[in-house]
């Protein structure tokens, strides 16, 4: 295919995705999905013996779709969530990470629910599937003023600076951001829970050769425990640039995931 | 292409409805950020070429800050920056405004003040490039200086630059689209996001920029009725100063 | 002609100095103007003339000596200034009608804005003007409808509404036409019949011999010259002079 | 927001400075292409040179009519895929961030340079021509010896205001993924939460940099006003 | 004066037609200019002077009729009008000398671009001529740096640059301040006096007098009257001429 005649492969990122793949400390992607994707460079390598250039290109939740579909991007190492309107564009790996959405609020205001946030401001980020989510909770009766902030950055400044009441989106994007927060106390999840969400790297639709052997390269991990490492290093550990520790243990969805690697949504 | 726009979204509308949902935030920011740029755009402008030290300086002022920074981080400055200024009730009520007025608001008063500035800089031109006898004559009939300006200086220096405010105009509602930074669902913004929930880029974007292009050719033949109906009898409507620096389709006068 | 109310002057310039930068544009100009009279300048370009005549209703500032117009002297405050610029009239080369207004318009403007006529007051005056310019049926149209000699003469009416007591012309006919001269100097003739006092930039010589009381000659800045028609141009007492005339009249 | 924290700006210098780099090459790449382009397409229409007027006509109006954001949405993802479908090789044919920013500025800006440079055709003298003509020079020579070097001194004003512009307007490539100064601040603020600090600062920065070209062009204008009276 | 070699027609003009639009420039004009022949053409304004000799060089297509220049017929190709323009000056009212050259810079570029002369040697003719309007120091100056008189001259050395057989003037001193109209027309004596054939549009009846061998006069598009200039000034025919005199002589 294209890599093997290019000689090269162009890796999306993101660049605050945290811990998936995001800046490090000199402006260098770093994240347990890269790591991942280091892999299956390697076993690209392998397989065709020889060396390929690796490109990195940044994207964002708005474009990285229609980047994978326009060949600009061969494969996005983010925490971009698999779901079925999505694999009508673009296919997914194996499931790399279970999240579920999740509300972040300011303790201060005191929410104890999302019922409470009946008839509030509430913030998701742009092209992120959040959004989606957040209008289906409005229209089946939360009725949400959803505002749609470009970067999570924004979306959280929007949440501490009192412009919105919650931020809706992945539990684990929300962990790490509250932990690079100056004082993280003063914001707290609402216990609701909802659907999992599971995340794959996501790469261009029709490619079944390619695709089996992201998988392949996943489930030799999985199986070999060196994915469960992967996932200490960065879910357990303190992580560049500040050295914080997200301090998010491996999840029963994600162990049964590892068990049984699969790319169903269900 | 544009089967999207009849297709239904998560709401139960059309897509063709949140386009338009979009253009009339587009279109209410365009037109109403353009009277706040006019307003302020002349006063300033006016001010530009005062004899007064303080008011000239002042006014240079303005145009130099308003013009100097891109709209995306004016945008950004009005939007999170200027609450915190704000006493805190007065902050944190235009904070809690709900949305989309919350980012209306700051992308109305980002939008106006910074063409504000380019409309001062082409008013100011104006007067500059009128011919020094005509305030000579004004003060040689003994009018004074605020009437000189009122009834002589200014009517000419915006019928000169109407050409060259048309482009302001058509640059204000293109920047409308700047607002979607900060979350307002304008045309562009839909059409992304009904690119996003449908994946059909090509169909949404296309159908938005069919709507730019007609709100420019609205916009543009609206202006050179505005020269028409100002046109002074007498002068010829191609005269050099009277340049057609933004004349958008085709010759002026042609229409 | 008017010699007899000889210590009534109009206007009273005395060692009057003017600067741009460091090029001395007036030196120790002396003139004064008895009312009635009518004064001609002449003088080769850039000699000052357009300067002198514009200082005398301070559209140009003088930097030093003093000019009184009608007994007031010209450093006091914006508002004496304006008071003289009522009083004086300024006709200038380019016309400088106002294009966006109606030649009513450009009539009544200054009366009702500077002089608080009502709108009616003005109108009727700007009409009398204007009959007496000979253009009354163009008061609707605007100055770009009108050739060249009639919008100066618009410009003469414009003045003359203020009903000022002196006029002055900068050149008014020599961006006119050769066709279209002879109907302003007319009017300017009429007027000086009528027994306005005048001070007019010209090189209309014929012009000069048949109105003027005084003939001004400037070069360089100074008044080399100042005698009546007849021996300004029969006898004139400068070499500068002399060379002037010879290549104006050539 | 109190207790703004500038300590993360000075941290974040480097970065920011490769930010502002890429904003710089862009805009000089940017002004340089779109200006060859531009005369071009104002020569075209100047001359009337049949079929090629109008479409450079209707080229320059479509640009003009088109928010930038649209433009770079257009070419970032629309092109590639174009491109591919007429190079018939089946899959999209990517350009990367970086062209497609570079593409699209420089085609965009050409629009506006060549309204500017039409304008400044059409304002040089009649006389001009005629004289040219009088003198048999022929229309190259007219245009290369006569014609154009007044235009650039007419117009050089306007080019450097638009081109200020067009350094302003490198703060949208965010939508590229691309790094520019407004990018550098805005990643570095998403990574430890200081967007007021960084943005408060590039807008500083903007404005110093603006601020002195737009002296520049005063001083230009100033200098051109000279020049062309007599 | 040189009528000898009287069928060496310079410029022949045969029912000449030139319409703007609907309006009708020219209706049907003849004229014919002989080698040597000095032609003044005077008239009102608007009536078609500046189109009859813009027509000349075809600066301006004319509609009906046949003009011969030196022998060619002005309806040829592209390549037959560039050569028939090099040998036809031209200058015009307003100078347009190029503002952003320098004089030399002005005076050389035809020479080198048109008739392929080398920078020494397009240098030197430049000098020549410049020296023959009296201005060679002025040489490394740009227009904007010239009185209206020096940029008239330098046009008009800028057009013997290439050596023309004709020269035509359009109105060469009425932009002129009155002082700088006689270096013009000096200049444009002493050319007459060298023999160069030249149709000139003025209204210095002066100089129409001085160096005229025919005197056209036009209006309203077509030619009224032509003569030698002490018919047509001591005797004009028509009526409008006599009116037209009467106004440009008072
Ligand atoms: N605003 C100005 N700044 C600098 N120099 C000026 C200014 N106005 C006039 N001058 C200079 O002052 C001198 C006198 O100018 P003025 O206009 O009075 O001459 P003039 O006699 O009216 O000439 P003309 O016949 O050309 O109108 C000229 O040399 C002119 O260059
Ligand atoms: N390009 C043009 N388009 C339309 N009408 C024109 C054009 N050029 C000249 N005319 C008209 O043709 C007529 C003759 O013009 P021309 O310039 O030859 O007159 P002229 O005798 O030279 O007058 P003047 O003394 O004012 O220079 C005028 O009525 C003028 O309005
Ligand atoms: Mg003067
Ligand atoms: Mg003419």
């Amino acid at each position: 295919d294209r890599i093997k005649d290019n000689g090269s492969i162009t890796i999306g990122h993101r660049e605050a995705s945290i811990p998936f793949s995001y800046l490090g400390a000199n402006q260098e992607p770093v994240g347990f999905s890269l790591d991942l994707c280091e892999k299956i460079v390697a076993k690209i390598e392998a397989d065709l013996g020889e060396e390929i250039d690796v490109n990195y290109v940044p994207v964002n939740s708005s474009n990285r779709i229609p980047l994978i579909q326009n060949g600009t991007v061969d494969i996005e190492c983010g925490g971009t969530a698999n779901n079925k309107t999505r694999q009508e564009q673009v296919s997914f790996s194996v499931a790399t990470f279970v999240s579920q959405p999740a509300w972040l609020t300011m303790s201060a205001s005191g929410l104890k629910e999302a019922a409470d946030l009946k008839g509030q401001t509430v913030v998701a980020t742009q092209g992120s599937n959040a959004v989606g989510f957040a209008q289906q909770m409005s229209t089946d009766g939360l009725d949400l003023n959803l505002v749609q902030a470009k970067d999570h950055a924004e979306s959280f400044l929007m949440l501490t600076s009192g412009r919105a009441k919650a931020f809706l989106e992945d539990d684990i994007l929300l962990a790490g951001l509250r932990a690079a927060a100056s004082d993280p106390s003063t914001l707290a999840f609402l216990p609701d829970s909802y659907d999992k969400i599971y995340y794959g790297l996501m790469f261009a639709k029709d490619d079944a050769e390619f695709k089996a052997l992201v998988d392949g390269v996943l489930s030799d991990m999985m199986a070999s425990g060196e994915f469960t490492q992967a996932y200490e290093k960065w879910f357990m550990q303190p992580i560049p640039p500040k050295n914080q520790n997200l301090d998010f243990p491996m999840s029963e969805a994600l162990k049964e995931r590892v068990a049984n690697p699969s790319d169903s949504v269900e | 292409m544009f089967d999207v726009l009849f297709q239904r979204g998560f709401d139960g509308r059309l897509y063709l409805e949140w386009l338009l949902s979009g253009l009339g935030w587009t279109l209410a920011l365009a037109f109403i950020g353009w009277w706040i740029a006019f307003a302020i755009g002349v006063l300033v402008g006016v001010g530009r070429t005062s004899k007064s030290r303080v008011i000239a300086a002042l006014s240079r002022l303005y145009v130099e800050i308003f013009r100097n920074i891109p709209v995306l981080v004016q945008m950004f400055l009005w939007y999170f920056v200027l609450p915190e200024l704000l006493p805190t009730g007065l902050g944190t009520w235009v904070k809690q405004l709900p949305p989309p007025w919350g980012a209306f608001f700051p992308a109305l008063l980002c939008l106006g003040t910074y063409t504000a500035a380019r409309v001062a800089e082409q008013v100011r031109a104006g007067i500059e490039a009128l011919p020094q006898g005509q305030e000579e004559a004004a003060a040689a009939l003994g009018l004074s200086q605020l009437d000189t300006r009122r009834f002589v200086v200014v009517p000419q220096a915006l019928r000169l630059i109407i050409p060259s405010l048309t482009s302001e105009v058509m640059g204000i509602y293109k920047n409308t689209s700047v607002a979607l930074t900060i979350g307002l669902l304008e045309l562009t913004a839909q059409a992304r996001q009904i690119s996003e929930n449908t994946f059909q880029t090509f169909g949404a974007f296309a159908s938005a920029t069919i709507i730019y292009l007609l709100l420019a050719l609205v916009a543009y033949r609206l202006m050179l009725w505005i020269d028409a109906k100002y046109h002074i009898p007498g002068t010829s409507p191609s005269k050099p100063a009277r340049k057609p620096l933004f004349g958008l389709f085709g010759k002026r006068g042609a229409a | 002609m008017n010699q007899s109310n000889a210590n009534t002057n109009v206007v009273e310039m005395i060692d009057v100095c003017k600067r741009y930068g460091t090029f001395e544009a007036l030196k120790k100009v002396n003139l004064s103007v008895r009312k009635g009279e009518r004064i001609i300048i002449c003088g080769p370009s850039g000699s000052g003339k357009s300067t002198l005549i514009r200082c005398i209703n301070r559209i140009e500032q003088h930097d030093a000596g003093s000019i009184v117009v009608e007994g007031q002297e010209l450093t006091g405050a914006e508002r004496d200034i304006a008071k003289v610029r009522r009083e004086v009239g300024m006709v200038f080369q380019s016309f400088n009608l106002f294009p966006h207004l109606t030649i009513l318009e450009n009539c009544t403007l200054a009366p009702r804005r500077a002089r608080g006529l009502s709108k009616a007051e003005a109108e009727d005056r700007a009409m009398h003007y204007l009959s007496k310019v000979r253009i009354p049926d163009q008061a609707k149209k605007y100055p770009g409808q009108l050739s060249g000699g009639q919008q100066q003469r618009v410009a003469i009416a414009r003045a003359l509404c203020m009903e000022p007591r002196v006029m002055l012309f900068d050149e008014p006919t020599s961006a006119l036409d050769p066709e279209m001269v002879k109907e302003v100097l007319d009017t300017m003739i009429g007027l000086a019949e009528e027994g306005m006092t005048m001070l007019c930039v010209t090189h209309e010589m014929g012009f000069a011999k048949q109105v003027a009381d005084r003939v001004v000659f400037m070069d360089g800045g100074q008044k080399i010259e100042e005698a009546d028609p007849q021996t300004f141009f029969g006898a004139p007492e400068n070499d500068r002079t002399r060379a002037f005339l010879q290549q104006v009249l050539h | 927001m109190n207790g703004l924290d500038f300590s993360v700006v000075a941290d974040a210098l480097p970065y920011l400075w490769k930010g502002l780099q890429f904003s710089l090459t862009l805009t000089v790449v940017a002004f340089a292409a779109g200006l060859v382009l531009g005369v071009a397409l104002a020569l075209v229409q100047h001359l009337e040179v049949p079929v090629l007027s109008p479409l450079a006509k209707v080229y320059v109006a479509i640009m003009r009519s088109i928010p930038l954001i649209m433009v770079l949405f257009w070419f970032f993802f629309l092109v590639p895929l174009i491109i591919g479908a007429m190079m018939n090789s089946g899959r999209p044919v990517p350009i990367g961030g970086l062209w497609t920013a570079i593409i699209t500025f420089s085609l965009f800006e050409a629009a506006y340079y060549s309204e500017i440079i039409r304008v400044g055709l059409r304002s040089v003298n009649k006389g001009q021509y005629e004289a040219a003509k009088a003198l048999s020079l022929s229309t190259a020579t007219t245009y290369r010896s006569i014609v154009l070097p007044q235009v650039f001194r007419i117009t050089s004003p306007i080019i450097l205001n638009q081109t200020i512009i067009l350094f302003q307007d490198t703060s949208l490539v965010y939508v590229l993924s691309l790094t520019d100064l407004t990018g550098a601040a805005s990643k570095i603020a998403q990574l430890n939460g200081t967007l007021v600090e960084m943005y408060l600062f590039i807008a500083l920065v903007y404005l110093v940099i603006c601020t002195s070209a737009s002296q520049l062009v005063a001083v230009l204008r100033k200098r051109t006003r000279i020049a062309t009276t007599r």
